[in-house]
């Protein structure tokens, strides 16, 4: 793209909207503060005798007007609404696009904190490169946070007064920590980012260990916010029987009882915990779309090379967090069922039942992505091949694991289907919709990426270790036990009772976690100072494989758009659940077409936004603007490539 | 047997089987496996799988040989070189024709047979298990749904004897009252059950009762159809709400009862 | 679904049994041993015992509210055997029915059962009856012959024997179970029971084919008045006779429908002019319907004679007219009815009100309907007398209509039920409550007390709440032909006060049947839950756009990949060929 | 061979056609919107007692009759009537009319009669915008007919309007 089209460009939407502004204020002004003393004055100095009698007419109904505007007593408003989108849509749209760019905000510091300590320990150049290389995208992002931010806050001031002032009410002394901790926030940020290669390593490295601490402490408030909506109150043994009890924090009319209790209320450290995982997921995941994004741009296979990597470790950290993440969602989803039956039911078998299916579509998605991405990656390596009769099984466990995921509880059938089935679930499909198998299925599909990566890993490399067979042999050991014992839950899970079952769950998590951290450490020495049977060829890799890249960027933006929705709408018509109703027009929850509309759109114009943020990010990498008699050349050649 | 239509199965392992005898190449076989998943989803079942779920089915289906094909150079070539031939090569030129005229006359059938599949009512999606109140009241006793238990359930290990009792008068509950619906052997298929839409619930399905805790099959029992929210779409369910014929005690003892013929155990509280 | 999905296995469980029978079943006594007995009480208690009584006397729990009753296994007279009348069943006959069980009655199969199972209870329902120890009671199983192919001749000869053995006196003339004398059919324990309709042969208890008619004429049905003709016919005229039943019945299957088709004619609809109307609905398709006994209100029906209910519709440019048809043994068109009458706990009951009879004292739950009806005050009715209690025909409240003493105190009627108003197009699933409506959402009902023959409307806002209506004018005729109802109804389509029927619209509707002989009435009724009514739009509409369309996108497609992958070999081959050509040309100076 | 597209093109479809694809998925699901249930539900079999209930909510809230207009057991400068009493007053108000028509004839004709000392301007309150439907009035009844004397409306009274 010419750079002189694009300033071009810009001055005109510049220009643009200022003219726009000015007529916007304009029309506002005429509309709304119109001063009907001054017109009836100007009507005086015509003199009352010259009035016909519909002037007079008219003249004695904005006297009228003015007259009940004064005599009106002043109201506070309740809900103010914005025409054709509604308060809704625009609180949530806001909202959602805050937190998407609060949660790459907020993810990034993380993971380029870690991948800048593995280089200082590695005391590689090529870590930190990629660090700053991450960090670049921060401070635009940023301000997108802080802007988004606002826009929220006045959002809902000005459509949701009332609620608003009551949750200031309760939680009105957290906000000047909440500011302090974004000042230093910010402070942090941008000493972090500027002072790349200006301080110390250590110094610089506890520059960006204090950026993430304040960072999370921003997102801890924030999170006691929003958990309080939905739980009001905190799990604790008062009467002191051993089984905790439900305390609330606000008395029946609202009124605040205990600030301790709403902010570290029973949502809260679920919440938090699920959304530090996924947001070092969703960070990873755009962070390795913006390399996607340059390498696909990549003109010279240096740049190819570094961004390919860049890519390959963004969607690594990505998948990393991911595969603990449906622990973190059972947890939060166990949580929400022990505060209320009512929840919980409304949440997996009430009008969200369909929500968690097309989750189970995005979240197949993700993982056959992120696999799909490592076998391409296979290419990479030379002598590769070994490995790629492997793959069919992979993808089959995993096609499988989906298709059980995506398994509806009650499908929709057709009048004569439910006739044929005697029931509104099928014999055999039933028992795919269970619990059990549900999480059989994710316990193996978190096995077998696993697995796509260590295949991934020993590509075109042999290990030098003296037990290398023996050591192999106990990670295959290790590997289909973890399988067996998961499967031997799962199908044990429906021959015992709900409690047990339930139960059950626990050592398949704790099988598949220990499973993946013994072959790490089993993978570990085994591979250290490996034998390269062939060279890895960053940059050498498909160009499908990128697009790949933002395919899963896209897939986890969605989830969380879909994901804020259920959280949110769990809720139905209260603000604070169980305490103060909702009684706007707005108060219902909308259907799943509906809201997956709502997400759709803030995903796209968080990816317009994106795309914005990789541009910029990649103007550092350009040459510096040269006059133009120099640079003539090289722009039509630029041109010509281009078209 | 296990709920399959044995002569397909075997009939799509043995195009299988030969497949591999003869050693057909990549495209032959990702065409298979469509092929006979979608021949699987649509005849592969003794009691056909709803037109939904089929389709999530093809769709990872798809996903997933799209996938396998172009997840390495080799693999994606193996797949588009036949095709390749098959549009260039002259020798191929008569199968190509065919392939030109079958294809759009598959879609047509394809597209003929849904505009002209028999009417049937409109069918709607309906809440089978909607969220409870947070609490009841039943005869003057007021349940709350989080936290109540079968008050007889403990007498299973307390007092095996009055146990026994109340699991003998749920019986006679049962089938005084019950079965006419949810069938003799609690299949949801008793000899009412053809005439009623939604079917009566089955109790032997392992996704009933062992996921529902006995304050909500309490709730189900007492407040039947007219009792359920606007989400379940009560009114086309025949559930009586037997606070009208029953008494409290009657309700939990059928309640124990139905749990305990079908050898299952109500959710425990708190859990999920 | 137990109903109808038993059409096709007793075919081969009988060819089965017939195959066994073939080899000398030596009729020995073989009641098995004492653990199999054993085993078997542990799967009849869980099973059996509730219906059939826990000391196998037929008396179980659910025995007062069941028609018709549970075997009583200590008579040792079974109904459906292939052994001569008056003999004890093999036990395959008993496997058979316990594996698939009796449509129609409250008898299930028992697929989840193992043989082995199966073979346990057998042996410990035998041990109900000394019978069993008697060999003298035990015969060869009778041979059942291939069934003959139903000829025309064949089926003339059987008719000939139908009149000749008097069948229809109790099956009726043309076999709806409405014969002179059905109304009047008792078994030997004094209960009454109903002749087989033997045009809906998916309701035959004994089996819908060929081979199970034919045993059923060999051997008779134990303990019911339907007697063997093994001695009084040859076997072919019996075959000759189960060709003539076999095509008396509608298929082996109801084919239960969800949807009347309305169709379009340009026609007046006359209700008067037989003839025409005729004419109009033999282009109409015939949907049929179950019913099933309303069990959900207080006035519950736990037997419902009428088991469907067929029904079409045409429509014209103004009006709309439902025909519907059903089958009744008897027309009781002399009694009152409407659907908001009152039924007393007892008589819905039918004889379990027994115990509640004791504390009829306290009156708040469930005898505050009762009204000034009187109660039977029969101290012990509900047990062991529970068979006097209808057999002997003096009680007031059934004994009248079992007698059959000309005029039934409530006549026949039927309702076709709308929704007052259409669900609002967002939420479309929503339908008034099926049992009369509810509050918020009335139904219409178009009630015909056949006594009349004349339309009312009721509007139902729940069953305790249903008023007459002016509103709407429906007309009806209705005719009763060997058993079978007709009602005709006939309304303009538009209507301010009820639903409309507009072309391309489905409209809910449900059914409800009252058989007077039954003492229904009220809300003791046969009911369906909601069916849609669609109205066929009135011009036909073309297939052929859509399906050429379809297949022009596919043919499009297909032309641009061949197009492109050819054109990109063609660019490929001459890439090559000029750099062949450039390789030739650099290389040919060093040649 | 320059057939391909660009790749930002690439990327712009990638991006639309995944969102609109998930999308789609959310379209083909069941819908359902789920309504707040309606604040007040009258149904048939509620009594009296009940009906008073509903009432004072209903004066509360929907019916707007204590926001700013009436008071309970107030004195002072008023607005409009204090309603303190007023199930004990109704029937001595009009000549003529019981207590119970005269409190369906201030609700459905206000301007028919004005409390001496006071100004016209109550709305009628079965027209917009409060719109109580007939059920919901003889709640509002009932309310009033409790404060100070002992309701007798029911569901099934004729109230003439």
């Amino acid at each position: 793209m010419n750079r002189n089209r694009i300033i071009f460009g810009i001055g005109v939407l510049a220009f643009v909207s200022v003219i726009a502004t000015v007529r916007l204020g304009g029309f506002l002004v005429d509309n709304e503060y119109r001063q009907p003393d001054r017109q009836v004055a100007a009507q005086e100095e015509q003199g009352e005798a010259e009035l016909t009698p519909r002037q007079q007419g008219i003249a004695d109904e904005q006297a009228a007007d003015e007259a009940e505007a004064r005599a009106r007593p002043y109201e506070e408003a309740e809900y103010r609404t914005v025409s054709f989108v509604g308060s809704r849509v625009t609180v949530w749209v806001l909202a959602q696009l805050h937190l998407l760019f609060a949660a790459f905000v907020l993810a990034v510091p993380l993971f380029a904190f870690i991948i800048e300590f593995v280089g200082y320990v590695k005391k590689e150049e090529r870590y930190n490169k990629l660090a700053y290389e991450f960090t670049k995208l921060l401070s635009v992002s940023f301000s997108m946070t802080a802007t988004f931010g606002a826009f929220l806050t006045f959002g809902l001031i000005i459509l949701y007064p009332k609620f608003t002032n009551y949750l200031m009410h309760i939680f009105s002394p957290t906000f000047l920590p909440y500011v302090l901790l974004f000042f230093l926030e910010a402070l942090f940020l941008y000493s972090y980012y500027y002072g790349w290669g200006k301080f110390g390593p250590k110094m610089h490295l506890f520059l960006g260990f204090m950026l993430n601490i304040v960072g999370t402490a921003i997102m801890f408030i924030a999170n006691a916010w929003l958990t309080f909506m939905m739980s009001p109150g905190r799990r604790d043994d008062v009467d002191g029987d051993g089984v905790p009890d439900f305390v609330s924090a606000v008395s029946e009319s609202g009124a605040l009882l205990s600030l301790r209790d709403a902010f570290f209320n029973f949502t809260w450290m679920p919440i938090n915990i699920h959304r530090i995982i996924a947001n070092v997921a969703f960070g990873g995941s755009i962070a390795a779309a913006y390399a996607a994004f340059r390498y696909l741009q990549a003109k010279t296979d240096e740049e190819k090379a570094h961004f390919d990597w860049m890519g390959y470790v963004g969607n690594f950290v990505a998948i990393i967090a991911f595969l603990p993440l449906p622990f973190a969602g059972y947890y939060l989803a166990a949580e929400i069922y022990a505060f209320s039956q009512t929840l919980g039911i409304q949440m997996m078998g009430g009008t969200f039942s369909w929500l968690f299916v097309i989750q189970a579509a995005l979240i197949g998605n993700l993982f056959l992505g992120a696999n799909y991405y490592l076998w391409l990656g296979m290419g990479r390596m030379e002598g590769g091949v070994h490995f790629q009769k492997f793959i069919k099984w992979l993808l089959i466990a995993i096609a499988l694991c989906f298709a059980v995921w995506a398994t509806p509880r009650y499908a929709i059938s057709s009048v004569s289907e439910i006739a044929a089935m005697g029931g509104s679930s099928h014999p055999q499909l039933s028992y795919l919709g269970q619990m059990s198998a549900k999480n059989t299925a994710v316990n193996i599909l978190i096995l077998s990426t696993y697995m796509s990566f260590l295949l991934y890993r020993r590509t075109g490399r042999q290990s030098v270790h003296p037990h290398r067979q023996l050591l192999t042999r106990a990670q295959a050991i290790v590997f289909s036990s973890a399988a067996a014992l998961v499967t031997f839950y799962g199908v044990y899970g429906y021959f015992v009772d709900s409690a047990t079952r339930i139960r059950f769950a626990i050592p398949q998590v704790y099988s598949v976690l220990a499973a993946l951290v013994v072959i790490t450490v089993i993978d570990l020495p085994l591979y250290r100072n490996a034998r390269q049977s062939g060279e890895t060829k960053w940059g050498k890799v498909p160009a499908i494989s990128q697009y790949a890249l933002i395919f899963i960027a896209l897939s986890f933006t969605w989830l969380m758009g879909l994901m804020g929705y259920v959280r949110s709408g769990l809720r139905q018509e209260w603000h604070v659940y169980g305490v103060v109703l909702d009684t706007s027009p707005d108060a219902y929850t909308p259907s799943l077409g509906f809201a997956t509309q709502v997400v759709s759109v803030t995903v796209l114009i968080f990816f317009g936004l994106i795309g914005v943020v990789f541009w910029l990010s990649s103007l550092g990498g350009k040459k510096d603007w040269e006059p133009k008699a120099v640079a003539d050349g090289d722009g039509r050649l630029e041109g010509g490539q281009a078209a | 047997m296990w709920g399959l239509n044995l002569p397909v199965v075997l009939a799509l392992a043995a195009i299988g089987g030969v497949l591999a005898w003869r050693r057909a190449n990549t495209l032959v076989w990702l065409l298979y496996t469509g092929g006979a998943l979608w021949a699987f989803f649509r005849f592969g079942f003794a009691v056909p799988i709803p037109q939904s779920v089929a389709t999530i089915y093809l769709g990872i289906t798809g996903l997933a040989l799209v996938c396998y094909a172009s997840s390495s150079r080799e693999r994606l070539s193996e797949t588009i070189q036949p095709i390749q031939r098959l549009i260039l090569e002259p020798r191929y030129r008569l199968a190509l024709a065919g392939l030109l005229v079958a294809l759009p006359a598959l879609a047509a059938y394809n597209v003929y047979a849904d505009l002209t599949v028999p009417l049937e009512a409109p069918g709607f999606g309906r809440e089978v298990h909607p969220p409870p109140p947070t609490e009841m009241t039943v005869h003057d006793e007021t349940i709350d749904m989080a936290t109540a238990e079968n008050p007889y359930l403990h007498y299973k290990h307390d007092d095996p004897e009055l146990y026994a009792e109340h699991l003998e008068n749920g019986r006679r509950v049962y089938y005084e009252n019950c079965f006419w619906c949810h069938g003799d052997g609690m299949g949801g298929d008793g000899m009412f059950a053809h005439g009623l839409n939604p079917v009566p619930s089955n109790f032997n399905d392992v996704g009933t009762l062992p996921i529902l805790q006995s304050s909500f099959v309490q709730w189900r029992i007492a407040k039947g159809a007219p009792g359920l929210p606007a989400s379940g779409t009560p009114w086309d369910s025949a559930m009586p709400a037997w606070e009208k014929f029953l008494t409290n005690e009657e309700m939990w003892d059928v309640n124990l009862f139905i749990y305990d013929f079908n050898g299952y155990e109500p959710r425990a509280l708190g859990q999920h | 679904m137990t109903g109808h999905a038993m059409g096709r296995t007793p075919a081969a469980a009988t060819l089965a049994a017939a195959l066994l029978v073939a080899l000398p079943a030596s009729a020995q006594v073989d009641l098995g041993t004492e653990e199999q007995r054993a085993a078997g009480k542990v799967v009849y208690d869980k099973y059996c015992g509730q219906c059939h009584g826990d000391t196998g006397d037929g008396n179980g729990y659910a025995t007062p509210r069941v028609r018709p009753k549970p075997r009583d296994f200590t008579t040792g007279k079974y109904k459906f055997r292939t052994t001569p009348n008056g003999m004890l069943p093999t036990d395959d006959d008993l496997r058979r029915i316990i594996e698939i069980g009796a449509p129609y009655t409250s008898m299930p199969g028992w697929p989840n059962l193992t043989s082995a199972e199966i073979q346990n209870v057998i042996y410990y329902i035998k041990s109900f009856s000394p019978d069993f120890e008697n060999p003298d009671r035990y015969a060869e199983p009778i041979e059942i012959p291939r069934p003959l192919e139903s000829t025309e001749e064949s089926i003339a000869r059987g008719r000939v024997l139908y009149e000749e053995q008097a069948c229809g006196a109790c099956h009726g003339e043309v076999g709806r179970g409405d014969g002179a004398s059905a109304p009047t059919l008792v078994n030997d324990k004094g209960d009454p029971i109903r002749a087989a309709d033997l045009t809906q042969r998916w309701t035959y208890r004994g089996g819908p084919t060929k081979e199970d008619i034919y045993r059923t004429f060999s051997t008779g049905l134990n303990g019911t008045p339907m007697p063997s003709y093994a001695d009084s016919l040859e076997v072919e005229d019996r075959q000759h006779l189960v060709n003539y039943v076999y095509s008396l019945g509608d298929g082996d299957d109801p084919n239960y429908g969800t949807l009347i088709t309305a169709v379009y004619s340009d026609e007046p609809i006359d209700l008067q002019d037989g003839e025409s109307l005729d004419a109009l609905f033999e282009s109409a398709p015939m949907t049929r319907f179950p019913l099933v006994g309303q069990i959900t209100e207080p006035g519950r029906n736990f037997f419902p004679p009428v088991t469907s209910i067929e029904a079409q519709a045409v429509y014209n440019r103004d009006e709309i007219a439902f025909r519907v048809r059903w089958h009744d043994l008897r027309a009781d068109t002399s009694g009152r009815n409407n659907p908001n009458l009152e039924v007393p706990m007892w008589d819905e009951d039918n004889g379990i009100g027994g115990d509640a009879a004791d504390d009829s004292g306290d009156s708040d739950d469930f005898f505050g309907d009762f009204g000034g009806e009187e109660v039977p005050a029969e101290d012990d009715f509900f047990g062991d007398s529970g068979d006097d209690f209808f057999g002997d025909g003096g009680d007031d409240f059934f004994g009248t209509a079992v007698a059959g003493a000309g005029g039934a105190e409530f006549s026949d009627a039927v309702a076709l039920q709308f929704p007052a108003s259409l669900a609002p197009t967002e939420s479309p699933e929503l339908k008034p409550y099926f049992l009369y409506g509810d509050a918020q959402n009335p139904v219409d009902l178009w009630f015909v007390n056949l006594t009349y023959g004349v339309a009312d409307t009721f509007r139902g806002r729940g069953s305790d709440a249903i008023e007459p209506t002016e509103a709407d004018i429906v007309e009806a005729v209705t005719s009763y032909d060997q058993g079978a109802w007709t009602v005709t109804y006939k309304r303009r389509r538009s209507s301010r006060a009820g639903v409309s029927f507009a072309e391309e619209q489905y409209t809910p509707v449900a059914f409800s049947v009252w058989d007077g002989f039954n003492r229904e009435r009220g809300n003791k009724r046969a009911l369906s839950s909601w069916f849609y009514v669609y109205t066929e739009p009135s011009v036909e509409q073309a297939v052929a756009g859509p399906v050429l369309r379809a297949a022009l996108i596919v043919l499009v497609v297909e032309l641009l990949v061949v197009f492109l992958v050819r054109r990109r070999a063609r660019q490929k081959a001459a890439d090559e060929q000029a750099e062949a050509a450039s390789l030739t040309a650099t290389e040919a100076p060093a040649v | 061979m320059k057939l391909s597209v660009p790749m930002p093109l690439r990327l712009v479809l990638l991006v639309l056609g995944t969102t609109a694809f998930y999308m789609y998925l959310g379209q083909i699901v069941p819908q359902r919107e789920a309504h707040p249930p309606p604040p007040v539900l009258i149904s048939a079999e509620m009594t009296t007692e009940d009906l008073v209930a509903v009432g004072a909510e209903l004066a509360s809230g929907k019916g707007q009759c204590l926001v700013g207009c009436h008071t309970v057991g107030q004195s002072g400068p008023l607005r409009y009537p204090d309603l303190d009493g007023i199930g004990a007053r109704a029937a001595t108000q009009i000549e003529g009319l019981s207590g119970l028509e005269y409190l369906a004839q201030s609700l459905y004709e206000p301007a028919a009669f004005i409390v001496p000392g006071f100004a016209d301007g109550m709305q009628p309150i079965d027209q917009p915008p409060i719109s109580l439907s007939e059920d919901e009035m003889k709640a509002v009844i009932a309310w009033l007919q409790s404060l100070g004397g002992t309701p007798t409306v029911t569901l099934d009274t004729e109230l003439g309007y």
